[in-house]
C-alpha cells in the first residue's frame, strides 16, 4: 500500500471511487478527522434497527432483525427430548447459526462460512452464560420429557456487525415465543392437544399455563472496531474489511458484562478505550431494550 | 459457563393426534378453496427487489406463507477451474432453512430444484453476454407454503432483472395441482399434499415460450391442454405483476 | 467351516486347483476408446479405457510420460445385501490403487509423453476375487484400445484353507477369513508385479500358494490371448468384407 | 481474598512453565509449550506459496489448524482456530512477504485448563523458531472469577468447570528495542494494551477490569520466561532486534 | 462432451431435416432394441436394456420394510440411478452425480405418479402386506454402463423389463392379531413361491428431441448435442401421460409443446409393443 503522504497528492486529481478504493484506509481517516463516517453517521452511533417479530408462521417463535442493511431472521422450533439422566427437570437449546449463500458473495454453496461456526459458538456461550433462560422452564415431565428449543438463525444479508444483529434476532425470537399446549399420551409420547376439538380433550394438558418463557438479563451486545483512537460502533461491511481490529461487548439488562470479545487485530486496546466501548454498550442496550420492547408491544396488540 | 452443546439427544416434534389426516374436500357447487380463493385464483403476490444489498441484485417474493429471497451475484470469475466457454455459465442453488418447513430439516442444498430453476432460467438469459464468467443464483426459501418451485423461479427471473443481467424476457411460473376431479392453481401446502397429479409451467410471455414444463400422475390429453391454458394464463397476470414491480423500483429515486 | 469335503471338492463343486468358468467379451462400451467384460464365475466386472488423450489438469501433466488414471466402482446391486456404496471410499481407493499401479506397470507410459489413460472398472457382480477381475478386464481394455503394453498382465487369487491351497477363491471361501494371495502377473516376462496377501502364512506354504496363484494366472493369460486373438481375427474378418 | 486450591498454589501463582523449542525436525519451526498438565505442540510451516484461496497480493496470511487430541474439529475448535489466527495476525508482520502463507499447526497434546492461551504461547513461541518476523510477542493467560468475586490465575481443567467466569488475555510482550519507537502516544505502557480478550460467564464489569489487573500483573513473568527460553538459542547479535 | 465440426453438425441437422439421420433412420424409429432379463442373479428382477450404443442395467431389489405413517396401506419404492464412469469420463468421481439424481428424479415423476400415488405406474398399494406394519420395500437401481444416447428411455425401459422379471416371494403373516399395538407382526416369507408382478400399467417413456424445427425420437449422443429442448413424456398402454419434464434450456412455443406430446403419443404406442415383444422374448430366452 502506497504511503499516506503518496495518496494524499494524488488524491486531489482522483476521482472519490477510485480513492475509495486505492486508499480505504485514508479515505476512511479523512472522515474520522471530521467525526463522521461514510455513510453519513457519527463514530458512535449504530445503524438503523428494526425488530419484527413472528415473521416466520412455521415456527414456535420467530424474529426478523435488521441493523442497517444486515438481515437476520431467526427461529425456533420446539420438539420434545428426553431429559439427560444428570439434569432431569431441565429441557435444553440448540442454537445454530447459518449463512446461506444468499447473504453474501462470499459464500458459496457447499462450502459453509468460515464465520459461520465461530458466531454459532459464540451465540451458544453468550445466551447461556447470560443467564436469560431458566432451562428448568424447558421441563414437562420430570425425566420423561422436555422441550428441546431449536434456534436457528439464518442471515440473509450480511453487512458487517452480524454477531449484534444475530444476538438480537435470538433475544427478539425468544419473546415471541408460543409454546404449544401439549399432553401426553398412554404410551408417553408428547401430542399437541387440539383446544377446540369438542372441548372434550381427554388429557389434561400437560402445560397449561407454561406458554411463555420468562426472560431475565437478556444479554445486549454492541461491536466497535479500533482504527488508531477512533472507535467507530456498529461497523458496516466495508468498515469491517478495512478496520480488522472489533471489540465485541456484551451487556445483559442488569448490567453485568456477558462477555467482552476482541479476537486479535492490529489495535491494542488499552483500558481506556475497553471502558469507552462498555459505555458506548451501556447506551446501545437501553436503545435496543426500547426497540425491542415496542416490537413486543406491537405484536401483543395485534 | 459449563457447555451445554455437546451431544444432541433424539428429539422428535410433537404432532397433533388425528384419527387419520382428511383429504380435504372440495365443494364443487361454489368452487371454493380452504383458504377462500376459488378453484382459478392465484394467492395474493407480493413482490420486491432489492432485497439483500449485499448481492448484486436480489428480489423477495412472497406468496401467501411462501417466502423466498433469491440473490444474483456476478457476472464473476467462475469459482471452478473450467475450460474457457464463449458462454457464461449459470450456477443455481436452492436451499431451505432449517425451519421453512412443518418438521424441522437439515436447511441443506435441494438439488432437484435446483436444477430446475437452472433449466427453467437457462433459456432466458443471454448466456453469450458475460463470456468466461459465472452467474449466481441462490435461492433460499424462508418458509415453505407450497407452490415453492414456481415461487422461486419467478423470483429468481425478478433478481436477474434487478442484477442487470441481459434477458430476453422475464420468466414467470405457476404450477397447479389435480386434486380429485378439478384442478386448482397455485396449490398451498395443504393441497399440494393431497394432489393426484400437479403441472408446472414457466414461461416467457413476450416470447411465448415455455422454458420449462413438468407433469406428475396420470392426465388424458384434454385436461394437459385444459392446464397448460390454465397456467399460462395466469403466468400472463404473474409477468404483468413482476414487470409493474420492477417499473416500480425505477422510478422510485434510488436511496442508494 | 469345512470348505473342502473329504472327496476333496469345495463349495461350489470346484477341485482345490480348479479355477471358475472365465467369460470374457471385447468392446461392450460403444463410447469407450477400448472395453472389456471380464467373468470369473458370478464374479462380473467391465472395464473401459479412455486414452491416451489430453492431460486434464494441466498440474498433473507428465512431460517424460503418460499420466495413469484408475476409478474403481461397485454397482449398488453387486453385492447380495443392497447398501448405498458411496463412491471413494477406502476400499475402493485402495483397489483403485492397486488396479492403477499394476497396469501402469505394464503400460509403455514413456512412449506417450504429456498424454492421459483412463481406466474405469465398475464391479456388477461381486463373488470374490473382484481385484483380480478388474485387473484382467483392465488388460483387455488397454488391448482393446491399443495402448502399448510391455505384456498382458493378468491376475489371479489363492488362498489357503482346511490345509488345502486353493485357487481363485469365491465370495465365501474369501471371507472365511483364511489367507488370500492376489498375484498380478506378467506371463511373458515371467515377472510378478503385484503380490498381496492377508493374514498370515508359513513361509514355504505361501511359496506353494504363490505359485498357484501364478499358475492360475498364465491359465487366465492363455484365456485371455485367445479371446485377443478370436477378436483380432473379427476385426480382420470385418475389414476384408 | 484468599482462595484454597487443590494444587495448593496461591490464587496468582502460575502452573510450572516449560518451553523446548525445535522438537520436530520437519516443520519449519516448532514448539512445546506446557502449563502443569496442559500441553500443546505448535509448528509453523512456511512462509510458503499460498493457495488461491487465502492469496492476498498484498500481505502474507496466517492459517491455523488446530488438532484436538482427540475426535473430529467442532465448533469450539474453530473458534480457536479464528482467534489464533488473529492473534498470529496482529502480532506478525505481515507486510515482509505478500503472496505467501504460512501454517501454524497446533495439536494439542494434554488439555487441563487454559488450553487457548497455552495454545497462543506456544504459535508464539513456534513462530519465533521458525524465523518468523514478529512487531512483538505476545503472552496469553487465564484468569477465572470465583463467585467469592476473587481471582485466580491459569486455572486447571477442574478449576474452570467451577468458576463463575473466565477471560483469556493476551497480551503483547514489551518491546527491547535499540529504535526509539514512537507509536506510544498513550500515557499506559505498550503491555498493558489487549491484543485479545475473550470472556466465558457473566460477570460485573469492575470484575472484569480486576481481572485485567491480575492477568496483566503476571504476564511479567510469563514475558521473561518466554524471553529467556527464545534468548537461549538465539546467537547474541540477533538479539533485541525483534 | 462430443466434439463436433461445423461439417458434421450441419450435417446432422440437414438429415434430420430431410428426415434421414446418420445412421439411417427416420426422425421417428427406433435404434434396435435388445433386451435380456435376470441379468443379475442376486436381485428379486433384473434387465439388461441396449439400445444402440446405450447400455444400460436395472435391478430391483425388494425387502421388508414399515409403511410410512402418513401412507399406512402403500409400500414404498425408490429410484436411484449410478452413471457409471465406463460409460464417460466425466462421471469419474462425483461427475456424474448431477446426472445421476436428475434422471432418478425423472424416472421417479415418470414410475410413481402423483404424491396421492394416482396414476402411478406401480400400484403402492400391492406391495403392502400388513397394513401400517408390513409392506414391500421396493430398490429400483439402474447402472448407466454406456451411453450414447436417449439414456432416460433406456432406463425406463430397463426399470419396466426388470419389474417384469421380478417375483416377490409370497409372504405369510403367522401372528397377525397380534394386538399389542407396536409389535411387528411375524411373517413368513417363503422361498418357492412368488408373485409374478403386475406391469401393465408401468409406462413408457418417450423422448422427443428437438433439433432445428423438428423432432426425433432415440436420439443419439451426437445428436443429443445438436438439441435446443428436449421433452421425455411416459405415457402408459391406455394412452395416459402419466408425467412429462423437459431438459434443455431453450423456450419453445405452447402450441408445439401440445404437438409434441401427441407425436410422443403416437411413438408410445408401437414403442410399448415392441418393448412388451423384446421383454418376453427375453423371458422366454431366459426359461431355456
Amino acid at each position: 500500500m502506497g504511503s499516506s503522504n503518496a495518496s494524499g497528492d494524488i488524491s486531489a486529481d482522483m476521482e472519490i471511487d477510485a480513492f475509495r478504493r486505492l486508499f480505504p484506509v485514508q479515505f476512511y481517516e479523512r472522515h474520522f478527522v471530521k467525526s463522521l463516517r461514510p455513510d453519513a453517521r457519527t463514530l458512535n452511533s449504530a445503524r438503523d434497527t428494526s425488530v419484527a417479530l413472528g415473521a416466520v408462521s412455521s415456527a414456535n417463535g420467530s424474529a426478523l432483525v435488521k441493523i442497517g442493511c444486515t438481515t437476520m431472521l431467526a427461529a425456533i422450533k420446539m420438539e420434545i427430548m428426553t431429559p439427560s439422566t444428570e439434569s432431569p427437570d431441565e429441557g435444553n437449546l440448540a442454537i445454530e447459526f447459518h449463512m446461506p449463500p444468499i447473504c453474501s458473495p462470499l459464500v458459496r454453496p457447499g462450502r459453509p462460512a468460515d464465520a459461520a461456526p465461530v458466531i454459532s459458538k459464540q451465540l451458544a456461550d453468550t445466551i447461556l452464560s447470560a443467564g436469560m433462560i431458566n432451562l428448568k422452564e424447558l421441563c414437562l415431565v420430570s425425566g420423561k420429557a422436555a422441550w428441546m428449543a431449536y434456534l436457528d438463525i439464518c442471515c440473509l444479508d450480511a453487512d458487517g456487525a452480524l454477531f449484534d444483529a444475530a444476538l438480537l434476532s435470538a433475544v427478539a425470537a425468544f419473546s415471541s415465543l408460543r409454546i404449544p399446549v401439549v399432553s401426553l399420551n398412554d404410551e408417553g409420547r408428547v401430542f399437541i392437544s387440539e383446544e377446540m376439538e369438542e372441548g372434550k380433550s381427554k388429557r389434561e394438558p400437560v402445560n397449561k399455563e407454561q406458554r411463555k418463557l420468562t426472560l431475565s438479563n437478556i444479554p445486549f451486545s454492541l461491536t466497535c472496531v479500533l482504527h488508531k483512537n477512533y472507535i467507530l460502533a456498529d461497523p458496516n461491511a466495508e468498515e469491517e474489511s478495512i478496520i480488522e481490529t472489533s471489540v465485541t461487548v456484551v451487556l445483559n439488562s442488569s448490567g453485568q458484562l456477558v462477555s467482552l470479545y476482541k479476537p486479535g487485530g492490529p489495535v491494542l486496546a488499552y483500558t481506556a478505550a475497553i471502558q469507552d466501548c462498555v459505555a458506548l454498550t451501556k447506551q446501545r442496550v437501553q436503545e435496543l431494550q426500547i426497540i425491542l420492547n415496542e416490537a413486543i408491544s406491537d405484536m401483543e396488540v395485534d | 459457563m459449563s457447555s451445554r452443546a455437546g451431544t444432541t439427544p433424539s428429539t422428535y416434534s410433537p404432532s397433533t393426534q388425528k384419527k387419520k389426516p382428511q383429504k380435504p374436500t372440495f365443494n364443487d357447487s361454489n368452487g371454493v378453496r380452504s383458504d377462500g380463493r376459488g378453484f382459478y385464483q392465484c394467492r395474493p403476490a407480493y413482490l420486491k427487489t432489492g432485497a439483500v444489498s449485499a448481492a448484486g441484485g436480489s428480489a423477495y417474493a412472497e406468496f401467501g406463507n411462501t417466502k423466498v429471497i433469491v440473490s444474483v451475484f456476478g457476472p464473476r470469475e467462475s469459482k471452478k477451474a473450467m475450460m474457457y466457454s464463449n458462454v457464461g455459465r449459470l450456477n443455481c442453488s436452492v436451499s431451505y432453512t432449517p425451519f421453512a418447513t412443518q418438521v424441522r430439516g437439515q436447511g441443506s442444498e435441494h438439488k432437484e430444484y435446483s436444477s430446475v430453476l437452472h433449466k427453467a432460467l437457462e433459456g432466458a438469459i443471454l448466456l453469450e453476454s458475460f463470456p468466461k464468467t459465472t452467474v449466481d443464483v441462490f435461492a433460499l426459501v424462508m418458509e415453505s407454503g407450497g407452490s415453492d418451485l414456481p415461487v422461486i423461479i419467478s423470483c429468481a427471473s425478478l433478481a436477474l432483472a434487478d442484477a442487470g443481467i441481459m434477458m430476453y424476457d422475464l420468466v414467470a411460473a405457476v404450477s397447479l395441482s389435480c386434486v380429485g376431479p378439478s384442478l386448482v392453481i397455485d396449490p398451498v401446502l395443504e393441497e399440494e399434499r393431497w394432489q393426484d397429479g400437479s403441472l408446472m409451467l414457466t414461461y416467457m410471455p413476450c416470447r411465448s415460450e415455455v422454458t420449462q414444463l413438468a407433469v406428475n400422475g396420470e392426465w388424458t390429453t384434454p385436461k394437459i391442454h385444459e392446464g397448460m391454458e390454465l397456467c399460462l394464463d395466469a403466468c400472463k397476470k404473474l409477468a404483468g405483476i413482476m414487470r409493474s414491480c420492477l417499473k416500480e423500483e425505477a422510478d422510485s429515486p434510488s436511496i442508494q | 467351516m469345512e470348505f473342502v469335503s473329504p472327496e476333496g471338492l469345495r463349495l461350489d463343486g470346484r477341485r482345490p486347483l480348479e479355477m471358475r468358468q472365465l467369460r470374457a467379451e471385447i468392446g461392450a462400451v460403444s463410447k469407450a476408446d477400448g472395453s472389456a467384460v471380464f467373468e470369473m464365475g458370478n464374479t462380473k466386472v467391465i472395464a473401459a479405457v479412455y486414452g491416451p488423450r489430453e492431460v486434464e489438469n494441466r498440474a498433473q501433466q507428465m512431460n517424460d510420460q503418460a499420466l495413469v488414471r484408475c476409478e474403481y466402482t461397485m454397482a449398488n446391486f453387486s453385492t447380495g445385501d443392497r447398501v448405498r456404496k458411496p463412491k471413494g471410499d477406502r476400499r475402493s481407493t485402495e483397489i483403485s490403487m492397486v488396479i492403477r499401479q499394476t497396469m501402469e506397470a505394464c503400460i509403455m507410459t514413456h512412449l506417450m509423453p504429456r498424454s492421459q489413460i483412463d481406466i474405469f472398472v465398475q464391479v456388477l457382480q461381486a463373488d470374490g476375487g473382484t481385484r483380480s477381475a478388474c485387473i484382467n478386464a483392465a488388460t483387455l481394455a488397454l488391448a482393446d484400445a491399443g495402448i502399448p503394453m510391455r505384456d498382458l498382465v493378468t491376475s489371479c487369487s489363492a488362498g489357503y484353507l482346511n490345509t488345502t491351497p486353493l485357487l481363485d477363491l469365491n465370495y465365501v471361501e474369501d471371507s472365511a477369513g483364511g489367507p488370500d494371495v492376489t498375484v498380478g502377473y506378467l506371463p511373458k516376462l515371467d515377472k510378478v508385479t503385484l503380490l498381496q496377501m492377508d493374514s498370515k502364512l508359513p513361509l514355504d506354504t505361501f511359496e506353494s500358494v504363490m505359485q498357484l496363484a501364478i499358475e492360475g494366472c498364465k491359465a487366465v493369460a492363455n484365456y485371455l490371448r485367445e479371446v485377443l486373438l478370436e477378436n483380432t481375427k473379427q476385426l480382420e474378418y470385418r475389414r476384408g468384407s | 481474598m484468599e482462595v484454597d486450591r487443590e494444587d495448593g498454589r496461591t490464587a496468582t501463582m502460575l502452573r510450572p512453565l516449560a518451553c523446548s523449542r525445535s522438537v520436530l525436525n520437519r516443520a519449519h519451526g516448532s514448539a512445546s509449550w506446557s502449563q502443569g498438565d496442559t500441553k500443546v505442540l505448535a509448528a509453523v510451516y512456511g512462509p510458503k506459496v499460498g493457495t488461491k484461496k487465502t492469496e492476498n497480493p498484498e500481505k502474507a496470511s496466517i492459517e491455523v489448524i488446530w488438532k484436538p487430541k482427540t475426535g473430529q474439529i467442532g465448533k469450539l475448535e474453530r473458534e480457536y482456530e479464528m482467534i489464533l489466527t488473529r492473534t498470529l495476525q496482529s502480532i506478525c508482520i505481515l507486510t515482509i512477504n505478500p503472496n505467501t502463507t504460512t501454517s501454524v499447526i497446533i495439536q494439542v497434546v494434554n488439555d487441563d485448563g487454559a488450553l487457548l492461551p497455552c495454545a497462543i504461547n506456544a504459535a508464539c513461541a513456534a513462530l519465533v523458531d521458525a524465523g518468523i518476523s514478529l512487531k512483538h510477542l505476545a503472552v496469553a493467560i487465564c484468569c477465572c472469577l470465583a463467585e467469592t468475586g476473587c481471582v485466580i490465575l491459569d486455572p486447571t481443567k477442574q478449576e474452570e468447570q467451577k468458576m463463575k467466569a473466565s477471560v483469556y488475555l493476551v497480551f503483547p510482550n514489551s518491546v527491547l528495542s535499540v529504535l526509539q519507537v514512537s507509536v506510544t502516544k498513550i500515557d499506559e505502557p505498550m503491555e498493558h494494551g489487549i491484543i485479545t480478550s475473550v470472556t466465558h460467564g457473566a460477570m460485573s464489569v469492575e470484575d472484569y477490569f480486576y481481572c485485567l489487573k491480575s492477568g496483566r500483573a503476571a504476564t511479567a513473568k510469563l514475558s521473561n520466561f518466554l524471553r529467556s527460553r527464545l534468548q537461549n538459542r538465539l546467537p547474541s547479535d540477533l538479539l533485541g532486534d525483534t | 462432451m462430443v466434439g463436433l465440426s461445423v461439417g458434421e453438425t450441419n450435417f446432422i441437422r440437414g438429415g434430420i431435416a430431410q428426415d434421414l439421420r446418420c445412421d439411417g433412420r427416420k426422425r421417428l424409429s427406433y435404434r434396435p432394441i435388445h433386451i435380456d432379463t435376470g441379468v443379475i442373479p442376486q436381485a428379486n428382477g433384473s434387465a439388461r436394456v441396449r439400445i444402440g450404443g446405450t447400455d444400460v442395467i436395472a435391478s430391483v431389489k425388494a425387502e421388508l420394510g414399515r409403511p410410512n405413517s402418513a401412507q399406512p396401506g402403500k409400500g414404498k419404492v425408490s429410484i436411484h440411478i449410478d452413471c457409471s464412469a465406463t460409460a464417460a469420463p466425466i462421471f469419474q468421481g462425483k461427475g456424474g452425480e448431477a446426472l445421476s439424481t436428475e434422471l432418478a428424479a425423472d424416472l421417479q415423476r415418470c414410475l410413481l405418479g402423483g404424491k396421492s400415488g394416482a396414476g402411478a405406474g406401480i400400484d403402492l398399494s400391492s406391495l403392502s402386506i400388513v397394513e401400517g406394519k408390513v409392506c414391500w420395500d421396493l430398490y429400483l437401481d439402474g447402472l448407466v454402463v454406456s451411453s450414447d444416447g436417449n439414456m432416460l428411455d433406456a432406463l425406463g425401459a430397463a426399470i419396466k423389463a426388470a419389474l417384469s422379471n421380478t417375483g416377490l416371494p409370497k409372504v405369510n403373516v403367522i401372528a397377525a392379531d397380534a394386538t399389542s399395538s407396536g409389535d411387528q407382526p411375524e411373517v413368513d416369507v417363503s422361498d418357492e413361491e412368488f408373485l409374478q408382478f403386475d406391469t401393465s400399467a408401468v409406462p413408457v417413456i418417450v423422448t422427443l428431441t428437438k433439433v432445428g424445427k423438428h423432432y426425433i425420437v432415440d436420439a443419439t449422443e451426437e445428436e443429443e448435442s445438436q438439441m435446443s429442448s428436449a421433452m421425455s413424456i411416459s405415457i402408459n398402454r391406455k394412452g395416459l401421460i402419466c408425467g412429462l419434464t423437459k431438459r434443455g434450456g431453450a423456450g419453445v412455443d405452447p402450441s408445439i409443446v401440445l404437438d409434441m406430446i401427441s407425436v410422443a403419443k403416437n411413438v408410445s404406442e408401437n414403442f410399448i409393443n415392441v418393448l412388451d415383444s423384446e421383454i418376453a422374448a427375453a423371458e422366454a430366452r431366459e426359461e431355456e
